[in-house]
């Protein structure tokens, strides 16, 4: 009970310097001279229309690299820590079927879901889209398939290939501009026409890189957890 | 000025929502009311589009859509037992 | 001008069909009432609202008609799932209920009794 | 502009307390972690909010206008990109730690922080 009272005493103080804190903070008036200058020059520079993708991928694309290494990283980590966990697992709980009707609709569902997270990060220059969220809807799809159908999987084997291959392009993608432009993940193609779809240079194809690596990792991930409640 | 109205409305809808999903005496009556409230919150996202004029919006309703549908499904299962 | 008439039309059209959903949800006895309520009215709302923004942009009406397909085919499997979970979770029917189709099929009634 | 300090940042704050209130009362492991993820949300809702510029939209220039005078139309691109930065990480993290989490409740049969020695405190 003391325990309690002070936990929310100490809360209600943090809450009170928060928001005086914050009170000192101007909203909705500009503040970084950055920002301006990439939304003044991005496109100029670039090609890219969307001028947060040309942050995350060109201009600060070393950060995006470690980002999809962390994410690389966790999901090894998470197969790592849970994989003996199958084994000890003796007493099966008895689990209830998922419907016919839900078995019939997510088959005609999931190929429709994978070109929409497919048509997120091809496009990701040109909409509030990218590698990111499109990976994470691809894995959504996969997941719908786990849920539904209680036989169906993904194999290792697949979703191992395809992030090693995606990762693999990500860095020879950054080689090839080190090579031709004189410094990694330089832009090495042509810029194009500012809206349409092939613009942009590498941006694109860095995306797509991503896409792949992130819906291959994050199914793998589902496949781990999944495992383990067999 | 109409499309202010149009707004309320479904904002007065997303808020009678979450009144059931804070009530709801079981966990179905919660996920009923987060069920309605995401499809209600789909067609407020492309009113927004709308209201700002950017054709671009529309890809975040539709990414909303699938998400939501997913998330609901899943926790469904959970619910009967079949996770 | 026709077409702004129409539009603004399905988009009121479908406003107050999401609040009508709304407030079911708020006002229905029980779950699986509440259930009718939150699906239905809001899959017709939402369809309505969203081919309404379509038919006031005529450029924008193919993206919005995917919209409103995705939630015209996801919409109900959803309540059907939802029906079905609360069903085997151990929900009561409200007590004024009159029928209970589900009971009628083998297959619930196992389920529900381990 | 002071409302949209009590709206927007009085949300971020609102969401930071409700998550730390989680992690300090509730003794459920998976509790304390959804009140991690709930304070991750109020750190980029935070973020956000210090990019937006009255009356100016998205960084995204699709159109004429927007790619004539971007600056003057567009809010701040440069927390967006820290967000979705920071969303992927929380992600993983949020990942890991529910995995050692089923680890947890492998090895000691309980999920509640009192009962686990080895975090006791």
């Amino acid at each position: 009970m003391i325990k309690k009272a002070f936990a929310l005493l100490l809360v209600i103080i943090i809450g009170i310097f928060l928001s005086a804190t914050f009170a000192k903070i101007p909203f909705g008036v500009p503040k970084t001279v950055v920002g301006k200058y990439y939304l003044d020059h991005g496109v100029n520079d670039l090609g890219g229309v969307n001028i947060v993708t040309s942050i995350v991928v060109l201009y600060r694309g070393f950060d995006t690299l470690g980002e999809v290494t962390v994410l690389f990283l966790a999901a090894t980590g998470l197969g790592m820590v849970l994989a003996g966990l199958r084994e000890k697992d003796e007493k099966k709980r008895k689990k209830t079927a998922p419907s016919l009707i839900m078995r019939t609709e997510t088959k005609l569902l999931f190929p429709m879901i994978i070109l929409f997270g497919a048509y997120i990060f091809i496009h990701g220059h040109l909409t509030p889209g990218g590698g990111f969220p499109g990976g994470v809807v691809i894995a959504s799809a996969f997941l719908l398939m786990f849920l539904s159908h209680e036989k169906w999987e993904a194999k290792e084997k697949y979703t191992k290939i395809t992030e090693a291959l995606a990762g693999m392009t990500y860095v020879v993608i950054g080689l090839i501009g080190l090579y031709v432009a004189g410094s990694f993940l330089e832009n090495f193609l042509p810029k194009g026409v500012p809206g349409n779809l092939f613009s942009a240079g590498i941006i694109p194809l860095i995306y797509t890189a991503i896409g792949f690596k992130v819906g291959s990792e994050l199914t793998g991930l589902l496949q781990n957890l999944r495992e383990t409640t067999e | 000025m109409s499309w202010y109205i149009a707004i309320g409305i479904i904002t007065i809808g997303v808020i009678l929502t979450l009144i059931r999903a804070l009530k709801g005496p079981t966990p179905a009556d919660r996920m009923v009311a987060v069920d309605s409230m995401t499809t209600i919150t789909t067609a407020l996202l492309v009113l927004l589009g709308l209201y700002f004029k950017r054709y671009i919006y529309l890809d975040i309703a539709l990414v909303y859509a699938v998400l939501a549908f997913v998330a609901t499904l899943a926790v469904a299962r959970y619910m009967e037992g079949g996770l | 001008m026709i077409l702004n008439v129409i539009g603004w039309f399905l988009i009121y059209f479908g406003a107050v069909f999401l609040f009508l959903g709304a407030l079911g949800i708020v006002r229905f006895p029980d779950v699986y009432n509440r259930l009718q309520a939150g699906t239905k009215c809001t899959t017709l709302g939402a369809f309505s609202a969203i081919i309404g923004v379509g038919i006031l942009h005529p450029a924008w009406l193919a993206k919005t008609f995917i919209i409103a397909l995705f939630i015209l085919l996801t919409n109900p499997i959803s309540s059907h799932a939802l029906g079905r979970a609360s069903y085997r979770s151990g929900v009561k029917l409200w007590e004024k209920s009159v029928v209970d189709k589900c009971k009628e099929f083998a297959e619930c009634v196992e389920e529900r009794n381990e | 502009m002071i409302h949209g300090q009590i709206i927007f940042y009085g949300a971020s704050v609102a969401l930071f307390v409700i998550g730390l209130y989680a992690v300090l009362i509730k003794r459920n492991l998976i509790k304390i972690m959804l009140g991690l993820s709930l304070i991750e949300g109020a750190v980029n809702l935070f973020l956000i909010n210090i990019g937006y510029i009255w009356g100016k939209t998205a960084p995204i220039l699709s159109n004429k206008e927007l790619l004539a005078h971007p600056s003057a139309k567009a809010v701040d691109p440069v927390p967006q990109a820290l967000v979705l930065t920071a969303i992927v990480i929380g992600v993983a993290v949020l990942a890991l730690a529910l995995s050692v989490i089923m680890r947890i409740y492998e090895t000691h049969g309980t999920l509640n922080v009192d009962k686990i020695k080895e975090l006791r405190w």
